[in-house]
């Protein structure tokens, strides 16, 4: 447990690597990027994170020496969760206007590219 | 800390907030007319570069330091995050906002825009580029870096009618997206170690820190991240896909200074984070290796092009694989070369990116074969590209030459008496390939080349303009003189070279600026270098590059002239550079596969001299 | 390359590579301890300047310029993928005709589930303080809820209630405030981002300073931009066909 | 309890990651996308963290499982 998260985090960086290295569709390789982002938000909240801490929104009842877990890496993550989407979205518009243009997506199809 | 340079430190802001407002305003206000959506954003780019130009007057006490909110440190601490405009920072801000104008000028009215879509991606690019070159915080870093990738990505696949545009922004797209990632992931593994952000804290957390796996896998993440966009090999395989198919006005930006921002956020992290850990030397070495066979593969890939902007964009590659090398010197002589040959680079490159444009928007092709001869009737064009191919391979007075020339030498007395060669050699190739090219389109020289024979992508695609064009316009002259001003400015105005030069020297100086932002610790002084200007070796070495330069373009053109014994020689170089062409496929899974290699590769060049 | 060799370089360079990533794990200072440097500052300062929700505080107050470039990263991918997804030269946009058959429950439950999502949308926005949630978040719900009125089989109700130029005034009325905002901290307090309005006192409604009204903005701006983008993948996937 | 709230959730992102990044069935892309953006929300949930949870499962689990399908139905429709 003590080391077990960020194994997590590594892995989902690695295997979304790998997703887009074996893809045979865009989308799908699109997919497997938000994998490997997805990856940054497990390290980043499991670095802020303690044990028998609670969530570090106060309200208007909870004690304020209440220990909480590290807000600054959940403000992190909240900023790479817009990123990751709003460039998910971009990279998606692509695929399907490659789509139209090449009838295909798959990258072992596609040639506009070479040397 | 005074109120008036309080009120400079504010400029700061400025120069991110404005082009964000500007952006906002072509968003906001649908329908805008096409003159005011020019004028506007252009003016904006220009106010930019006023700003900039402020602050770098108002550099010469050393630093400008910004804290957002004014969250000022206490005790070394600071919840807020700073910009720090030192000489370097605010030099490369100026020069990206400089481009800007050019590049928006370049585009004026003719430019084919959908609304005004395009002017508020490049004012948000504008930002992106402004905010990384000030930012001093890591994860702002990354905040900045993506916003100059988004908006990168999208213009990169602007034109939508185009297949290789599409696919071209998407390579682009997801290898800049990974390296991000992984230099997020880099930050995540820093900040769990240290907790904090800050780079100036950052600095004062890691001095007296024994380096061990967990720092080597941080710098080596947050180095690859930056390095995909400095295109370095084996990451550099989006750049020419992307380059060659974006607009012209947008690729002047991305050569001229897209690029080589990714390598000065990836020198800047080094200098002032983690210098204290990880021994100079080493990382020295390994980088100079690094730009050394950047610089050969991007020269090599480079001549074989016949598509006139996918080879200017392997040139880029083997520059910057030179910058490389002199930046990793790390002394204020081989940061201080580098900065003025990117400088010079960034003009004379930028000049010819536009040139090439007015090709592209005239016949539809940049193809230098299909061109053979039918640029005949635009003499002036030509004499501006061969020139500008004349000041890529180095010619005096362009501070290429003298740039180039700064960092031969501060590689030579770092030890690696072989580089001043490798860069004579690399920057001849390049220029000459320009050089070919300029003189068979506009020129017709030499025999009508036969088409298909290489196997090379040629250059189709769509141009960047409603209609075709059939003379140049003031405002797109304008630009490309303006670009050739920037190529120029460094080799014939004394005060670059200088004050580059002890711009580098804070560069370098990362305790001072951790000093100075966390403590308004006062930079402490700069001396005037030995050899920051023209010298008589290094005026040597830059003409016989450009005589070889030549040499090779005439070379290439008349090879069927050419002995019996010098074609044999290079039919047996053939082998070798088909196997190289090869590897760049156009496929993102090759890419994502060489960019893993590749981390490997650099983690262990950084972590086994540690062992 | 081929598909072997491509593999096999990506392995080579992976195991290479996650070697370093275990011994750099090994590293650090294990899951849950209680050492945040950071957190001890960021909470302290949250509470002086009356913040709550200390996650807004960092993100709005503290580290406000990050929150500055991600939506301008929203505002560039937004108006980016809007360009991309243009209909090209040869393309028909056609509107469908009609409603589509749905089932009037169906329909019912759509207009129900969206009244409610409207108002959490905007409960989340004005609390973002306060409690979990904010201006992205809320902005998100809005945008999501104004589609189901696809789902509730309205292709044309949805194309009426979304004239998407005035959407596109939002999203840039939106960006603009924040920057707005952050200039309007130089101008008060001589710093860009400055939170320059009186904190309140801790937990009301009223306070955190300028945080509710950056939350405000950035809900406008999220709203309208995830509209944008949803719009035009609809319209992709339904009126737009090639040639 | 909560380390076994969060060693399961840690688990099951892990293997939903791994489903999505290795699977070859495009149509599926969506549904299965949305499956991890709700395990990255239970997880993040687990960790103390109701802002990104919330975050997570607007654009996770909602609007970027939204954009593949139709992005996915497009590429198909072109096929």
């Amino acid at each position: 447990m003590r080391y077990y998260a960020f194994f997590v985090a590594g892995w989902l960086l690695l295997i979304g690597c790998l997703g887009i290295v074996r893809s045979r569709n865009l989308v799908h390789a699109v997919a497997a990027l938000s994998v490997c982002q997805s990856g940054t938000y497990v390290l980043l909240l499991a670095v802020g994170f303690q044990w028998k801490a609670v969530a570090p929104v106060f309200g208007n009842t909870l004690p304020t020496n209440t220990p909480v877990v590290d807000p600054v890496v959940q403000a992190m993550t909240l900023t790479d969760v817009v990123v990751g989407a709003t460039v998910t979205a971009l990279l998606l518009a692509m695929a399907v206007q490659i789509a139209k243009r090449q009838r295909t997506v798959d990258p072992d199809e596609l040639s506009a590219l070479e040397g | 800390m005074g109120t008036f340079e309080a009120g400079t430190s504010q400029l700061l802001a400025l120069a991110v907030a404005v082009p964000i407002l500007g952006a906002c305003l072509m968003v906001a206000v649908t329908r805008l007319a096409r003159l005011v959506a020019d004028s506007v954003a252009t003016a904006v780019a220009v106010a930019v570069a006023v700003i900039d130009g402020w602050v770098l007057v108002h550099t010469g006490a050393g630093r400008v330091v910004l804290w957002h909110g004014g969250w000022l440190p206490v005790r070394g601490f600071s919840v807020g995050v700073s910009f720090v405009g030192d000489q370097f920072g605010a030099g490369l801000a100026l020069l990206v906002a400089v481009l800007m104008a050019a590049a928006l000028l370049y585009s004026w009215r003719y430019f084919e825009a959908v609304e005004a879509h395009y002017h508020a991606l490049m004012l948000l690019f504008l930002a992106g580029m402004q905010g990384f070159a000030l930012s001093g915080d890591l994860f702002d870093m990354f905040v900045f870096f993506e916003l100059m990738g988004a908006v990168a990505y999208a213009l990169t696949a602007f034109k939508i009618e185009d297949a290789s545009a599409l696919q071209g922004g998407l390579s682009f797209a997801i290898m800049n997206s990974l390296g991000a990632y992984f230099a997020l992931f880099g930050v995540g593994l820093v900040y769990a170690r240290t907790g904090q952000l800050g780079l100036p804290e950052l600095n004062r957390a890691l001095v007296g820190h024994r380096p061990d796996a967990l720092l080597v896998a941080a710098f080596v993440l947050v180095s690859c991240g930056f390095l995909v966009k400095a295109a370095m090999v084996p990451f550099h395989f989006w750049l020419a896909d992307a380059h060659a198919v974006a607009p012209s006005s947008v690729c002047v930006l991305f050569s001229g200074v897209m690029v080589e921002l990714g390598l000065y956020g990836f020198v800047r992290v080094y200098l002032v984070v983690f210098r204290p850990v990880l021994p100079g030397p080493d990382i020295t070495r390994a980088f100079v290796v690094l730009g050394a066979i950047t610089a050969v593969v991007g020269a090599v890939m480079c001549f074989g092009q016949r598509h006139i902007k996918r080879l200017l964009a392997y040139s880029t590659i083997g520059h910057v694989g030179l910058f490389l090398m002199a930046l990793s010197v790390l002394s204020p002589d081989g940061v201080g070369g580098a900065a003025v040959y990117a400088v010079g680079h960034a003009g004379a490159k930028g000049a010819l990116f536009l040139l090439g444009g007015i090709l592209l928007n005239r016949y539809g092709s940049v193809d230098e074969l299909e061109l053979f001869g039918r640029g005949r009737r635009h003499r002036w064009t030509g004499v501006a590209f061969v020139v500008g191919a004349l000041a890529l391979a180095g010619l005096p007075p362009f501070g290429t030459a003298l740039g180039k020339s700064m960092a031969e030498e501060s590689l030579a007395s770092a030890g690696y008496g072989w580089a001043p060669a490798l860069f004579v050699a690399v920057s001849a190739v390049t220029g000459a390939a320009v050089l070919r090219a300029g003189l068979r389109v506009f020129f017709g020289v030499g025999p009508p080349p036969l088409g298909s024979g290489s196997g090379a992508t040629p250059g189709t695609e769509e141009p960047d303009v409603e209609g075709r064009l059939t003379r140049v316009p003031l405002t797109m002259a304008a630009a490309i003189a303006a670009l050739f001003g920037v190529a120029l400015v460094g080799g014939v105005w004394r005060l670059v070279p200088d004050a580059v030069d002890r711009g580098a020297q804070r560069f370098a100086d990362g305790t001072g600026y951790a000093a100075q932002a966390l403590a308004h610790v006062p930079a402490g002084p700069t001396r005037a270098l030995p050899g920051g200007w023209w010298g008589v070796e290094g005026v040597a070495l830059s003409l016989a590059s450009v005589a070889l330069a030549v040499v090779l373009a005439l070379g290439a053109i008349y090879l069927s002239r050419l002995p019996d014994a010098v074609r044999a020689w290079g039919r047996r170089l053939q082998p070798g550079y088909r196997v190289l062409r090869r590897l760049h496929s156009g496929h993102i899974g090759d890419y994502v596969a060489w960019f893993m290699a590749g981390l490997a590769g650099v983690a262990a060049l950084v972590g086994f001299p540690l062992r | 390359m081929t598909r072997r060799a491509r593999f096999s370089l990506f392995l080579a360079g992976a195991s290479c590579f996650a070697v370093l990533l275990v011994l750099a794990v090994l590293g650090l200072p294990g899951f849950g301890t209680t050492r945040h440097q950071y957190r001890d500052h960021a909470v302290a300062a949250a509470i002086g300047h009356g913040t709550a929700n200390v996650v807004s505080a960092v993100n709005f107050d503290q580290r406000g310029i990050d929150t500055l470039g991600e939506e301008s990263i929203l505002l560039g991918s937004v108006v980016g993928a809007a360009a991309l997804l243009r209909p090209a030269r040869r393309e028909q946009d056609h509107a469908p005709a009609g409603g589509g058959s749905v089932l009037e429950a169906t329909r019912l439950a759509g207009y129900v589930v969206l009244a409610v999502t409207l108002l959490l949308g905007i409960d989340l926005i004005a609390h973002g303080h306060l409690t979990p949630g904010g201006g992205f978040q809320g902005g998100v719900v809005l945008a999501t809820g104004l589609h189901l009125l696809y789902v509730a089989g309205r292709y044309p109700a949805l194309a009426r209630l979304r004239p998407l130029a005035s959407f596109e005034v939002g999203e840039g009325l939106g960006a603009a405030a924040f920057a707005g905002l952050g200039v309007a901290g130089m101008a008060v307090a001589g710093s860009f981002l400055a939170n320059v309005l009186p904190s309140g006192s801790f937990g009301d409604l009223l306070s955190a300073g300028s945080v509710p009204l950056l939350n405000v903005a950035v809900g406008v701006e999220v709203a309208c931009g995830t509209v944008i983008l949803l719009a035009k993948f609809l319209e992709q996937a339904i009126t737009i066909t090639g040639p | 309890m909560s380390q076994a709230v969060v060693a399961a959730s840690l688990t099951f992102v892990l293997l939903m990651g791994t489903a999505v990044a290795l699977s070859n069935a495009p149509e599926r892309q969506a549904v299965t996308l949305s499956v991890l953006g709700l395990g990255l929300t239970v997880l993040f949930l687990a960790l103390q963290a109701p802002d990104v949870a919330l975050s997570q499962l607007g654009v996770g689990s909602a609007v970027l499982p939204l954009m593949v399908m139709l992005a996915v139905r497009k590429v198909r429709s072109i096929r």
